[in-house]
């Protein structure tokens, strides 16, 4: 743990080093509710990758292109909508809001990206809060992917209207997720830790007609 | 006024029914009026009858842009209750309710109210803190009323689902037993009917273009078919009050909303009392010919269109079924909407204006129906006697500027 | 179910994903305490509620989290202009396009009031 | 088993494949294809209902949407049951069951028919209103048996075995109604290249093609059809969707389709490997532009006796015969105003059976269809019409007569022509339903005898539906529309590609609604107008001879248009003849706007899959496992389950709720007790301006609170009421965290976002939500410090990390924020985590915790503890009617501050400065054993009589074990200076308690034992 106090903001690492035990967002639904696994008629695969690093940016997106670039070599994605990737495709920045972007990397890499982005920042006016405890990736890829998508969220998923790169916030049945579409085939679910359970349940009851499966 | 009784009707079947009279005149309007109510709804109809029939005014007309009972009295989904929170539109509602039980021989016309009660249902344990408050402020006001445990919920209404299953268990309920529904077309022409017997003058197709007002002092209207003149004029407008008190050169604390409402196709009977939830947001009755009446919630923008968002029939329908999901096969026929002026603390303005001699009657939101007589009878005193009627003094629209709102949200988040 | 288009993602989002709230453009008095209790009950409380062109307050509460206004005719229900905050509308009463006045019924005719078979 | 009106051959039905079916316990044969209508047709079954008001005998009039009568049950199980299915849009499957809905014993022999024919004449429109009146006690006892004969078909009584799901759509082009218009559409809009939906109500595209006489590129319509399908089915680019009706369609082009996918197969979606799809499927459609072509509905002819069975719309007759093969009756009688009926007689004749005669209203009939008839030597008698029908259960004559349309009266007795069907056809009525629903009002043509829509923005229509009926030009109008519509979407529209169809030459029709006859409307044998209502021309006659003037009113009065057909068939006769009434035009009495939804829409499908589990999320903490574990009852606070107590197993049975929260409550106050406080809602608050921030939101002071300091706040809106309250940390001098309560988290967030984004844009601030981020686990007790000391390297001497500090640490080897703030009262530490290692976290406290007995409790144990110190919970002990200065919390108002905060101005309101509001105060009843009635209101004389003066309510009531006694919150009239006072407590049962006003303080009032 190596907390960093400046006078202003206080930055703090919560992840620990030492061998403790660690439950993904899901943890209680596998118990509960099982994970049925995906064969070969599933149209639809769920697969959860929880514990990345999830930063929340914001600020005005000049300076934050700027420390963006120079921190992690990746440029702030200015359009609305948009999603972008680094070259490992490990890590993603994505536009939320004019003022707002989600920063999304290995687990771990977090803490110190985040004083690494305050040192570039300086002065300029922004906020970088770590929210990785509080939501979880969920992958969703399958021929009935956009179709099980359809079920799910108001949002257009049409590939032409959702091409890959994009990503929107928007409402999931009565929930709301951050929808991402990394590339042709597969989706990402940002969800929020405490809805984790709604949305993979409605997505097993919703998918069950393409056999989907979950990958564990 | 030909006098309608069961006799009666053997005589017209006798008769093939051709010697009906026309219930209400089609008059022409005259160049003044001792009073001028605008507004042909339940509210208006019921003041004139009143004016006439209780103050002995009966130089009075009734202005409707459209066909009598034809906005919020033809649109709402007819509860009738009157266990409200707070003393002051306990008041209000009890006195209506009273008025309810006597209706349909007073004005010799049945508007079938039946008071098959009302059970408001509770889900959490603030619900349940918030209908004991409701419950014992009732009984302490002299209205019927009562807390149910969720056993006694299944007993009155076996068709739900009182188990302990549900996404919101029922924990209980308020139940008023004199409350109930009633057929709300049958009462705007009866008190049309009524009232024309009296010798009011009900304007059909005649539109306030404009208020005449001199020093203060309001003297009439301007209408589509010229100006009628008045030195008291009461406006009932409902949706459309904020159109009329802008024509005033007044502003209310009044937005108009959507309020949607839908039937099911007629069912044999399976749902003997009212149904209201405010925790997953959805009410029910049946009515007499087997319809499932179901009122939404309001939609939260401003809206004249009668009609609102599709999404709020959604969740309405989910709550319904998430408490009776029996009815999930039963099938929609119909949903419209109406047009409700709702004010900031969900309670009605029956006030005077800055203009002498005008006075407004509005802002029932969702409640208007169940206040029929009620609103009317005391408005009526209140234009009649030139001082507003004691239990309408609290809903004056000063308490806008001094703080002394009656709040009845927390209990009534979906007040019908 | 309106579709709006909200001016900070740039394009049409479904209203599902809004919350409306309320007459916009309701300043906050500078300086409260010299207020009259009218004026800041007219403040609290008073709308203009008008039938036909009203602006107003909604936000994006399922996307970007902004606050904007929309010129929405309350009687066609159709949505004029979208802008953001701050900025100032473009449609008022006094600026009506003829699209606009061509989509919004008459209001005042009796044949409009006829109302008619609602099935 | 023999189907007496199959013909051998012709119909698109599956000869091959017979299924077996019944109805009213009668077993009978159909095939594939049919509808349930067409097969009972088929088997020669005439009535299928009785009628609601009169309990007369009804047939099968339509063969689609509209039809009025075919009403039925469905089901063979209770869980399987629909009620008012359209035999005429319910598919025949193999062991479909069916039944009437009314009729008593049964529907052939009903005795309510007699009582009906006996009363019919006692029950004129609004006779209800008119009686049932005296006594006014007896009207409860009337309704009883006015509702015994409510309704038709019943609801299921067991949990619909079915599920549903919704499907969020969005095209450019959605084209409604796949007849020749609709095709045609879809085609230009799907060749050039548009995302285009094709939706229509029927089993097979086509429409009014299925039935056609015509030759297209002089082949059978339906070889065009099937070519059209195939086509754009191979369409990526587009989408069929067979059995989906659009039944409504909302603002800015938002149409709602609902798609019956399994309704053709059984009464419950059949399983399929193991897995039962959806019953039906609703699609949620955002349209860029909608094309509707969605055709005319036929108009029967107002006669007497029109109720029959064997009585049938013209069009209708073709249907069953060209599409099912199915002839309905032996002898027929076709009374039309029009030429297109004709195609009625000649495919009737063209089965081998006998048409008696056409009686057709024009003097002179013209036209081709005209002249194929006269060509097979079918008698045609012009300026006639049926008049009346003669039979009882079916129908066994016509009585035709000449007719004078402009005096409305008939000239000579006419003759009576034996037959068995009765088919009708007075012209045609586009299907406006969709268009009208935005509010957009339709125009009334003379030309058309019929409304159109008026279009708003983004809506095309084509063919009927805008009164084209020429097969050729709805073809080409529906072409255009299509490319139109993709041409507005960016594609290019391709040169129309269309068969070639012989143009027909039809004679003029005539506008004829109600038939007149020899006696008077009044006097004249029922003419059926709304036929499931039982509102005749008379009813409609009576209710503008009474006033109703209005087609709205007369509607209400009479009842007419309020079935589940919606008044499809007789709407627009009853506009005509109440316009005849009245001496007015159908536009004077008044436009036809119609409501969703088009047809009926199963509540499961527009529910979806927000029902049971999925009905509202429920929202866990990630210790959630842990407490179920552990037997934890759970309290439903917003979305969130919280553990509502810990009820032990003692010698096998369950701690009541009393002992479990006594035994929580000692443990807090003994030894250590810890909760799971993670619903809280966290905001994060960066920047040089998050401090002049706080201070505008909060009610009390922010400037100096240094970081390593935390404070209480309270939020107020601007009208002086508080909202929310909670604690605000201060991290560092530019970084906050504030806590909101469960329940409002959204809504502060919001709320502080509002004023930044809309009032005070200047101020640098951050705000980001870590309610989810952060676990919350609160240790608190005499023993906390004891416990806390195991696991955290965290100094805890009481100097060093003093009450409303909070410091950093690891509490079990993982990173925490630990604050000491209090809701016991005790001795408390508030431990921050990353909610990833919280149960981890949780654990080791319990493994540490065992010599300490610590002690899980949940919120009721919560709310004891923290009313025992007065503490409030917004929303519970405050209702939107309550300021800071009623709570007595005057210390937390910064009255002196430079802002005037959200809030501040109000409380100078004239109702806001009153001495007497509600003010927030402890209540001690005289009786320790009371526990007061949360809700229980308080007066001052319980002699009073009712309406008794109430002064105040109890917000909060609990027994608290500290105290071993009753005690409550609540609020009193001018409490603050009625301390000792008495008040009274009048309860349902009929007792009065009594209580001490009292400071709502009662467990160490000097804090002392938190500061420990």
């Amino acid at each position: 743990m190596s907390n960093t106090v400046d006078d202003k903001i206080k930055t703090f690492d919560t992840r620990t080093d030492a061998n403790v035990p660690i439950e993904s967002p899901l943890a209680y639904t596998y118990r509960r509710s099982g994970a049925p696994a995906p064969d070969k008629n599933s149209k639809a695969v769920l697969h959860e990758r929880p514990f990345l690093g999830h930063l929340t940016l914001r600020g005005g997106a000049i300076v934050l292109d700027e420390a963006l670039r120079s921190v992690l070599d990746m440029s702030l994605p200015a359009e609305p909508q948009s999603l972008l990737f680094d070259a490992s495709g490990e890590r993603s920045v994505q536009w939320i809001s004019p003022d707002e972007w989600l920063l999304i990397v290995p687990g771990g890499e977090e803490f110190e990206l985040e004083n690494r982005l305050r040192e570039a920042l300086g002065d300029a006016h922004f906020a970088i809060t770590n929210v990785g405890g509080g939501q979880t990736v969920v992958d969703l890829e399958g021929e009935a992917a956009s179709e099980l998508l359809m079920k799910s969220v108001i949002y257009d998923v049409h590939p032409q209207h959702f091409p890959v790169g994009k990503g929107v916030t928007t409402v999931f049945a009565k929930a709301s997720v951050i929808l991402r579409r990394p590339s042709e085939t597969r989706w990402e679910l940002v969800v929020r830790r405490s809805f984790a359970d709604y949305v993979y349940r409605w997505l097993l009851d919703a998918g069950a007609e393409y056999g989907i499966g979950v990958q564990r | 006024m030909q006098r309608y009784s069961g006799f009666g009707l053997v005589k017209h079947a006798l008769s093939h029914h051709e010697n009906w009279q026309r219930q209400w005149r089609n008059p022409t309007p005259k160049k003044a009026y001792d009073v001028i109510i605008i507004g042909g709804g339940g509210h208006g109809l019921g003041t004139a009858y009143y004016l006439a029939k209780e103050f002995g005014i009966r130089n009075v007309a009734v202005i409707e842009k459209g066909w009598l009972g034809g906005g919020n009295t033809a649109r709402n989904t007819t509860i009738v209750r009157s266990n409200y929170l707070w003393d002051e539109a306990a008041a209000l509602y009890e006195h209506s309710l009273k008025l309810w039980e006597g209706l349909s021989q007073d004005i010799n016309y049945n508007v079938m109210f039946s008071q098959r009660g009302v059970l408001n249902v509770g889900h959490t344990l603030q619900d349940m803190r918030d209908i004991q408050r409701r419950v014992n402020a009732n009984r302490l006001n002299g209205v019927d009323s009562e807390v149910l445990d969720a056993k006694g919920v299944q007993e009155l209404v076996p068709a739900m689902d009182c188990s302990q299953n549900a996404r919101y268990p029922v924990m209980g309920a308020s139940w008023q037993p004199r409350a109930g529904v009633a057929r709300h077309d049958a009462v705007a022409w009866g008190f049309a009917r009524a009232a024309d017997a009296y010798g009011v003058d009900i304007l059909q197709q005649t539109e306030v273009t404009g208020f005449k007002i001199r020093d203060g002092q309001i003297h009439g209207v301007h209408t589509n078919r010229g100006d009628i003149e008045a030195k008291t004029v009461g406006c009932v407008t409902a949706g459309n009050s904020g159109v009329m008190a802008k024509m005033a050169g007044l502003k209310m604390p009044m937005e108009s909303h959507p309020l949607q409402a839908l039937v099911s196709e007629p069912l044999k009977p399976v749902l003997d009392t009212v149904v209201m939830s405010n925790h997953v947001h959805g009410y029910i009755s049946q009515s007499d010919k087997g319809d499932l009446v179901i009122g939404a919630g309001i939609d939260g923008y401003n809206g004249y269109g009668q009609r609102g968002s599709y999404p709020t029939v959604e969740h309405t329908l989910q709550a319904i079924v998430e408490m009776f999901p029996s009815f999930s096969r039963v099938r929609m026929n119909r949903q419209w909407g109406g047009i409700v002026d709702t004010c900031p603390d969900a309670c009605p303005i029956l006030s005077k204006t800055k203009v002498k001699g005008l006075y407004f009657n509005c802002g029932w939101g969702t409640g208007g129906f169940k206040a029929t007589p009620g609103s009317a009878h005391v408005f009526a005193s209140s234009l009649a006697k030139g001082e507003m009627h004691p239990i309408a003094a609290p809903f004056s629209i000063d308490r806008f500027n001094t703080g002394a709102l009656i709040d009845e949200h927390g209990a009534a988040g979906v007040a019908h | 179910m309106f579709y709006i288009y909200c001016p900070y993602c740039g394009e049409h989002r479904e209203e599902e994903e809004f919350h409306p709230k309320g007459e916009a453009h309701i300043a906050r008095p500078a300086d409260p305490e010299s207020c009259s209790d009218e004026e800041w009950g007219d403040y609290l409380f008073f709308r203009t509620n008008p039938r036909g062109i009203h602006h107003e307050m909604w936000v994006h509460a399922v996307g970007c989290r902004k606050f904007f206004n929309i010129t929405r005719n309350t009687a066609t229900y159709a949505i004029l202009e979208t802008y953001r905050m701050g900025e100032q509308p473009s449609i008022t009463d006094d600026t009506r396009e003829p699209l606009e006045v061509a989509q919004t019924p008459t209001e005042t005719t009796p044949a409009d009031n006829l109302e008619g078979v609602r099935a | 088993m023999s189907q007496p009106n199959r013909l051998d051959r012709g119909g698109s039905i599956d000869r091959s494949r017979e299924l077996s079916f019944t109805f009213n316990g009668q077993s009978y044969r159909g095939y594939a294809g049919d509808t349930l209508a067409s097969a009972l047709l088929a088997n020669g079954v005439d009535i299928v209902n009785r009628s609601f008001k009169y309990s007369r005998p009804r047939g099968i009039v339509a063969a689609g949407a509209e039809e009025p009568n075919a009403v039925i049950q469905l089901g063979s199980t209770e869980a399987a049951q629909v009620p008012n299915v359209r035999a005429t849009q319910q598919a025949l499957f193999d062991g479909l069951e069916a039944r009437s809905t009314n009729g008593w014993p049964n529907v052939q022999r009903d005795l309510m028919g007699l009582v009906g024919k006996l009363s019919g004449g006692f029950m004129p429109p609004g006779f209800y209103y008119k009686t049932f009146m005296a006594p006014a006690s007896m009207w409860m006892t009337y309704e009883k048996f006015i509702r015994k004969g409510a309704g038709l078909g019943r609801a299921p009584a067991e949990r619909d075995p079915d599920t549903y799901d919704h499907v969020n759509r969005h095209c450019d082009v959605l084209v409604v109604g796949a007849g020749p218009a609709g095709l045609a559409a879809a085609l230009a809009a799907g060749r050039s290249g548009s995302l285009v939906i094709l939706a229509d109500e029927q089993e097979t595209m086509g429409g009014s093609l299925l039935d056609t006489r015509e030759l297209l590129d002089e082949r059978p319509a339906e070889q065009w059809v099937a070519e059209v399908t195939a086509e754009l089915e191979a369409m990526d680019n587009v989408l069929l969707l067979p059995r989906t009706t659009a039944n409504g369609y909302h603002d800015h082009n938002f149409v709602t389709l609902h798609e019956r996918r399994t309704e053709h197969l059984g009464e419950t979606a059949p399983e399929h490997n193991g897995r039962r799809p959806v019953r039906s499927r609703l699609h949620r459609v955002r349209a860029g532009l909608v094309v509707l072509a969605t055709g005319a509905h036929e108009r029967p002819l107002v006669y007497g006796n029109n109720d029959v069975p064997g009585n049938l719309l013209a069009g209708a007759v073709s249907s069953y015969i060209r599409r099912y093969g199915v002839v309905p009756g032996s002898k027929l009688v076709l009374s039309t105003s029009n030429d297109h009926a004709y195609r009625a007689a000649l495919d009737w004749a063209e089965s081998g059976r006998e048409v008696a005669a056409i009686a057709d209203a024009r003097a002179e009939p013209k036209g081709e269809l005209v002249e194929q008839a006269r060509a097979k030597g079918i008698r045609i008698i012009p300026g006639a019409a049926v008049v009346e029908a003669r039979g009882q259960n079916r129908v066994s004559g016509a009585r035709v007569a000449r007719i004078n349309i402009d005096d409305f009266r008939v000239e000579g007795d006419g003759e009576l022509l034996e037959c068995d069907t009765i088919a009708s056809s007075g012209g045609y009525s586009p299907v406006i339903h969709l268009a009208s629903h935005t509010g957009a009002r339709p125009t009334w043509r003379d030309d058309i005898l019929g409304f159109v829509p008026n279009m708003v923005d983004g809506v095309q229509a084509a063919g009927g539906v805008q009164g084209v009926y020429a097969t050729p030009e709805v073809l080409v109008g529906g072409w255009t529309a299509g490319a139109e519509a993709a041409r507005v979407a960016g594609f290019e529209a391709l040169e129309a590609a269309l068969p070639s169809v012989e143009t027909r030459h039809d004679g003029e029709a005539v506008a004829l609604y109600q038939v007149p006859h020899q006696k008077a409307t009044l006097r004249a044998p029922k003419q059926f107008v709304d036929m499931q209502n039982d509102v005749s021309a008379a009813a409609i006659e009576v209710a503008t001879r009474e006033g109703f003037e209005s087609i709205e009113h007369v509607k209400r009065y009479t009842a007419m248009g309020f079935g589940t057909d919606q008044g499809k068939l007789g709407n627009i006769n009853g506009m005509a003849i109440a316009a005849r009434c009245l001496g007015r035009t159908i536009p004077e009495v008044g436009t036809t706007v119609f409501r969703p939804n088009y047809t009926p829409v199963t509540f499961g499908a527009i529910v979806g899959r927000h029902c049971r589990e999925l009905f509202d999320p429920k929202r866990y903490t990630a210790m959630h496992q842990w407490h179920v574990e552990q037997g934890a009852e759970f309290e439903d606070v917003g979305q969130w389950k919280r553990p509502w107590y810990f009820p032990r197993r003692v010698q096998g049975r369950q701690e009541s709720m009393h002992d479990a929260v006594a035994r929580e409550c000692r443990a807090v106050r003994e030894k250590v007790g810890i909760l799971d406080a993670s619903t809280l809602g966290k905001i994060d608050i960066q920047g040089p301006d998050a401090r002049e921030f706080l201070g505008r939101v909060y009610t009390n002071k922010w400037a100096k609170l240094a970081p390593g300091r935390v404070r209480y706040g309270l939020m107020c809106k601007d009208d002086g009421m508080v909202f929310d309250d909670g604690t605000t940390s201060c991290l560092a001098e530019n970084h906050f965290l504030m806590t909101t309560s469960t329940g409002g988290a959204a809504t502060v967030l919001e709320w502080l976002e509002v004023w930044h984004q809309t009032e005070w844009p200047e101020l640098e601030v951050y705000f980001n939500s870590v309610t989810d981020h952060w676990a919350t686990l609160t240790v608190t007790g005499p023993e906390a410090r004891k416990l806390m000391s195991e696991v955290t390297d965290i100094d805890l001497d009481r100097e060093s990390f003093k009450f409303m500090d909070w410091r950093e640490g690891k509490v079990a080897n993982v990173p925490a924020r630990v604050f000491r703030i209090s809701f016991t009262g005790e001795l408390a530490y508030e431990i921050n985590v990353q909610a990833n290692y919280a149960l981890h976290v949780w654990e080791t406290l319990f493994a540490h915790g065992e010599k300490y007995e610590l002690t899980p409790y949940g919120t009721e144990t919560m709310h004891v503890l923290r009313a025992e110190k007065g503490f409030i919970i917004a929303g519970q002990d405050t209702d939107g009617s309550v300021t800071p200065e009623d709570l007595g919390m005057h210390w937390a108002i910064g009255y002196d501050k430079p802002f005037s905060w959200i809030g501040k101005r109000a409380l100078t309101r004239p109702d806001t400065a009153r001495a007497d509001r509600k003010q927030m105060v402890g209540l001690k009843p005289k009786d320790p054993k009371v526990i007061l009635e949360e809700g229980a209101q308080i007066v001052f004389e319980p002699e009073h009589a009712i309406p008794m003066p109430m002064k105040g309510h109890v917000t909060s009531s609990y027994y608290s074990p500290t105290l071993d006694s009753g005690f409550a919150l609540a609020v009193v009239k001018g409490g603050h200076q009625r301390m000792g006072e008495t008040v009274y407590l009048p309860m349902v049962d009929g007792q009065v308690h009594e209580a001490e006003i009292v400071s709502p303080i009662f467990v160490d009032p000097k804090g002392e034992r938190q500061n420990v």
